[in-house]
């Protein structure tokens, strides 16, 4: 049993509402220290792969479903869970 | 001059290196780039010209089509060449509307394709001062049997609810279906209505040396740089990934900026010279655009340009089509009042340049000038080509003879056409619009045409798009002026005289002269209907290229069209209201199955020459429908389209309140219940008002039978009764979609 | 009497909201900008349906820290009416006035359509005007409407009354059903439904007038 | 300047539509081995503040503002960013 933590988070050069409206509400609220929010989004997954292709499976799911690779970039981490 | 600008060609390297041509610029008109500059264009300046040139920046291959275009009337207040066309509606009072097409985004990011699309169209009509009501969208898709569809479909609607939504138009209308012809290439079409106060008209134009020009709204990014010239290309596997950053729309920013701008146009209008959104191709055609019909030139500093990324180039930014920004010319000492309403609804407004003497184009970046062009040459002298045309070979010798439908199991045939995604209910994509804020929708989607009440007058408008490239694909001409007859019929059926009309002429690439030759056909059929019905053409939009790997969709021309019903009285809808009630057949049926939804269903394909279209009993079969209904006659009107006269008067007891159902004497051949002639409408009349309907009406009207008070049509033809359940009827066509879309 | 309409950046039933309470209830009203710090001088507040800030964050959450959030929770805390729809009702949550959450629909879909609605209360200041066991019919237009509480919150409004409308065909996921709920002294509402949305015959609905209506009846007490 | 990664999910007891139509989508598409999809949201903040506040600052950012503790719970990590 594996768990696969994933952040997908917008390209670079994409505007990115969310953030740009957060940071500017945290400005209203005197967190003037904070320079830069983006929002994104988060997964875990739990799998019952095995060691040699989990990570394959959690990329192909990533690249098919959950991100969208026009504008989105991921990173992911996957742990093994004890088996119960 | 910084790293970035150096590491840009130099105008001897792009001469020899020719990047232009992958900015679909022909060698041609680099040459004649190099011409009217007499001497090498630099980077930034060859850019410029590749993207005014596109066919989406310049219309250069569809401009000799759409020159044929009917486009006058005295109720025009403004017709094509403004962001979007004016009509007067009376009242001092005016509608504003254009459709837009935004397929090639859609095709790629279907979310913020069509989100970006709405947006796009919104801002047209803020820019010419009119307060938007409405929002329509026309989606055509390949058929739903396959995941790459699926999704498609669900995030265009999504993206498409999600901007309406927010932002606080309703969405009231618009048509979706389904062919193979649309699987590469979706078609994504949105209109948007406003009104205006006449006095409060305004245009795109940059008039009066030294005035200041303000950009207004979002910041600039890397975004959609050369998304103008995307859109005129066509699609293949090989450039999948080649694709500039994708256009994210923000609809809360441009629900502010919209706020602003018509604050900007109906209070400060002695500052206010001319604004302009920026769409395609961005800050460098709207600059240009509005100096060019001004017949001024302009100087922008672009290191004024609010920019949202560091070291922007004077190519990025100019190209750049990040949404949700304006550009203005201000009177000069007047900026700060524009710069106070812009503050306060904490937007970005800033002075970028002014408005020269010189008709020439100046930037300026980093202080040194990094383009130097006359407007006219990047706007209204782009060039323009006469395109060979040839008949294409499907319309060389097409079958005379109709196809003949299948009618043995009727009741069969019926449901299985009512499962048929083109012809199913279209609820489960509309009920994630909101149709009603704003509380102005009298009729919302579902009806024929949607219709907002005009506050404060008894005043409504009628509104719808339509088109059915289906006819057009078996005959141009015909087909052209089928779809115009039919917007018009759709809104004659709510009550309304039809004022004027948008369009959106997608088809294949113009440079194949197969394709041509529909654009232009289909573009003569379009004049034919306007002239005949009166309803010219008032804005519009092209889309060519719309192939894959060399397949071209069928030549389809959406008609955007809006009526003005003098009284809210006169709002008719197709639901059946009491049982009882007189059921009558307007105009007359034949054999018309080429073309057909039954065809394509039974068939597998259309296919023949299309039926017979006659523009002058369509004329004066609308007349005499709205003048009967303005007479108070009526109890519902329902147009008959797509699936013929059964599938039409099952809507009208789909839509009813209280499940009401129809008993028909059919005398005619059976399966012309699925005929598609045209120039037909299903009316109820309530029993009092027999005699007057049928005076009003003479010969054009036939009683065919009447409306039941059970969800059931009892179809008597030669003595024998055939039941149709309409509750399991409405079961289908209610979840047909939503099944197909899991 | 005289409503303030409260109006965020993004809000856009706030035009709809003093249409309904001037020309179809016939009582005055004013847009009142978030800017503002007071609300003296008005006889109740109604905070309009849109997307206040985008609902960029979660719905509601940017705007309970507006200007013109502590003239309202004042305003609530001595008695006056506060009508909060759709976005209004997600920033009453957001701001503690109400109890609970609005969370994404469970059909994960934005929802437009009329919904029959109960009034499980009719003694309230906002339904008195209606009959005992009326059903009415609302439109709802929303994404996040589907309301959350915890077990013993749930409780609390059940004993308190404090759930005044349940939809009869749950659209949304709602815990009970809750279409609308009251502040514990019931001087707070907030509901998904748009009454302002159904004041109208030409519009098609009229069933929303009741409400309004029950809270003018209150004010002139 | 330190980085504030910020992971946002529902509390357990709350039903997660969006996981749960992932899954079901993760199954149509065979990934028959996941078990169990959360989808929750992921903040990245930038802040300016100095080492001894930094953390008071996030937690108090994820309370007043970026979590609705009615329904959803958080975990975050701070990195400390080399300054340029
Ligand atoms: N994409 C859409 N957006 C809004 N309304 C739609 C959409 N698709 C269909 N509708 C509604 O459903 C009705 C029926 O759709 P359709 O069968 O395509 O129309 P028609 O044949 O009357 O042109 C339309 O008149 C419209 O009100
Ligand atoms: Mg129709």
């Amino acid at each position: 049993m594996y768990i696969a933590k994933i952040y997908v988070t917008y390209k670079p050069s994409i505007l990115d509402p969310k953030g740009e409206s957060i940071k500017s509400a945290l400005h209203r609220l005197n967190y003037e220290t904070v320079t830069d929010v983006t929002m994104g989004k988060y997964f875990e997954l739990k799998l019952e792969a095995d060691a040699a292709t989990v990570e394959s499976t959690v990329q192909a799911i990533c690249d098919q479903l959950l991100v969208n690779v026009n504008m989105e970039t991921y990173r992911y981490e996957i742990e093994a869970l004890e088996v119960q | 001059m910084t790293e970035l600008t150096k590491s840009e060609l130099t105008p001897e390297e792009i001469r020899d290196q020719k990047p232009y041509l992958a900015w679909s610029m022909t060698e041609e008109e680099y040459q004649r780039a190099c011409q009217i500059l007499k001497r090498l264009p630099n980077y930034t300046e060859t850019g410029l010209f590749a993207v005014m040139w596109s066919e989406h920046c310049s219309y250069k291959n569809s401009k000799p089509v759409l020159k044929q275009f009917h486009t006058t009337g005295k109720q025009v207040l403004q017709g094509p060449g403004e962001g979007a066309g004016i009509v007067n509606i009376g009242d001092g009072q005016a509608v504003v509307f254009k459709a837009e097409s935004h397929n090639h985004p859609s095709a790629v990011e279907p979310y913020e394709g069509a989100a970006t699309g709405v947006g796009g169209i919104i801002r047209d009509i803020f820019s010419m001062g009119a307060q938007p009501i409405a929002v329509l969208d026309s989606l055509r898709f390949g058929e739903l049997d396959n995941a790459k569809t699926k999704y498609l479909v669900s995030q265009v609607v999504k993206g498409i609810a999600d901007y309406g939504n927010c932002i606080g138009l309703p969405t009231v209308g618009g048509e979706t279906s389904f062919d193979t012809t649309y699987e590469g290439n979706p078609l994504v079409n949105a209109m948007c209505v406003g009104i205006l106060d006449q006095k409060d008209m305004q245009v795109g134009q940059a008039k009066g040396f030294d005035n200041s020009i303000i950009y207004v709204g979002a910041k600039t990014g890397r975004d959609g740089i050369h998304g103008a010239t995307f859109a005129s290309e066509e699609f293949s596997d090989d450039n999948e990934s080649d694709r500039s950053a994708v256009q994210v729309g923000d609809p809360f920013m441009e629900k502010l900026l919209m706020d602003a701008c018509i604050e900007v146009v109906r209070e400060h209008k002695t500052a206010l010279v001319g604004i302009q959104d920026m769409g395609a191709a961005g800050l460098v055609s709207s600059s240009a655009e509005m100096a060019s019909k001004a017949g001024t030139g302009m100087v922008l500093d672009l290191d004024k340009v609010p920019v949202r990324e560091s070291q922007m180039t004077p190519y990025e930014m100019m190209l750049s089509e990040s949404q949700e920004r304006m550009l203005l010319c201000v009177n000069k000492g007047y900026e700060q009042e524009i710069f106070d309403v812009f503050a306060r609804y904490n937007l970005d407004a800033v002075k970028i340049g002014h408005v020269t003497e010189s008709k020439q184009y100046r930037l300026y970046h980093h202080g040194q000038l990094v383009t130097d062009v006359p407007a006219d040459a990047l706007a209204s002298d782009a060039p323009v080509y006469h395109r060979p045309k040839q008949l294409p070979e499907r319309l060389k010798q097409p079958k005379a003879t109709q196809f003949q439908p299948d009618v043995t199991d009727l009741p069969a045939v019926f449901y299985q056409l009512l499962a048929q995604p083109t012809i199913a209910s279209k609820k489960s994509i509309y009920e994630t619009y909101d149709t009603q804020v704003r509380t102005n929708t009298v009729v919302k989607p579902g009806s024929d045409a949607a219709v907002l009440r005009i506050r404060g007058t008894k005043k409504a408008l009628a509104m719808t798009m339509d088109g059915n490239a289906r006819y057009i694909y078996l005959d141009p001409r015909q087909g052209g002026a089928i779809a115009v007859s039919e917007a018009a019929r759709n809104l004659v059926a709510a009550g309304a005289k039809p004022l004027a009309m948008t369009d959106c002429l997608n088809y294949g690439n113009p440079e194949k002269p197969e394709h041509f030759y529909d654009l232009e056909t289909s573009g003569l059929g379009l004049t034919d209907a306007c002239k005949a019905l009166d309803t010219p053409v008032i804005s519009g939009n092209v889309s060519l290229y719309n192939e894959t790997n060399g397949q071209a969709i069928y030549p389809t021309p959406v008609v955007g069209m809006v009526g003005l019903i003098k009284d809210t009285k006169d709002i008719q809808t197709l639901a059946f209201k009491n049982a009882d009630d007189l059921i009558y057949l307007v105009g007359t049926t034949a054999a018309s199955f080429n073309g057909s939804e039954i065809q394509k269903m039974q068939a597998g394909a259309i296919s023949g020459q299309l039926f017979d279209f006659d523009l002058e009993v369509e004329k004066a079969n609308q007349d005499l429908m709205l003048k009967t209904i303005q007479a108070g006659l009526t109890q519902s009107v329902h147009d008959i389209s797509k699936g013929g006269f059964l599938t039409a008067l099952a809507e009208s007891s789909f839509n009813s309140k209280a499940n009401l159902g129809a008993a028909i004497q059919w005398s005619q051949d059976l399966s012309w219940l699925f005929s598609e002639t045209q120039s037909r409408f299903i009316v109820t009349v309530a029993p009092k008002d027999q005699v007057a309907f049928e005076t009003a009406m003479g010969t054009k009207a036939q009683l065919l039978g009447q409306v039941l008070a059970q969800p059931e049509i009892q179809l008597t033809h030669e003595q024998a009764t055939t039941t149709i359940d309409l509750t399991k009827a409405k079961e289908i066509w209610e979840a047909t979609i939503p099944c197909l879309m899991k | 009497m005289r409503f303030a309409v409260i109006v965020f950046p993004g809000s856009n039933c706030d035009e709809d909201m003093y249409y309904a309470v001037t020309d179809q209830l016939g009582e005055t009203a004013e847009l009142v900008s978030y800017t503002a710090t007071t609300l003296a001088g008005f006889d109740g507040v109604l905070i309009p349906g849109g997307f206040s800030y985008g609902d960029y964050l979660r719905c509601g959450a940017i705007a309970r820290f507006s200007p013109i959030m502590p003239a309202i929770i004042e305003f609530a805390n001595n008695g006056g009416l506060v009508l909060g729809v759709c976005n209004g009702f997600q920033i009453l949550t957001e701001a503690g006035l109400l109890p609970g959450a609005l969370r994404e629909n469970k059909t994960l879909n934005f929802i437009c359509k009329d919904a029959p609605l109960k009034i499980e209360n009719t003694q309230t200041a906002f339904t008195s005007a209606y009959g005992q066991n009326t059903e009415i019919r609302l439109p709802i237009a929303h994404g996040e409407g589907n309301y959350y509480c915890d077990e013993a919150t749930l409780a609390q409004l059940k004993a308190n009354h404090q759930i005044v409308f349940t939809y009869q065909d749950n659209p949304n996921g709602s815990v009970a059903d809750i279409a609308g709920i009251t502040n514990e002294a019931g001087n707070v509402l907030g509901m998904m439904p748009h009454p302002e949305r159904a004041v109208e015959w030409l519009l098609g609905n009229t069933d929303g007038l009741p409400l309004f209506e029950s809270m003018a009846a209150k004010v002139r007490q």
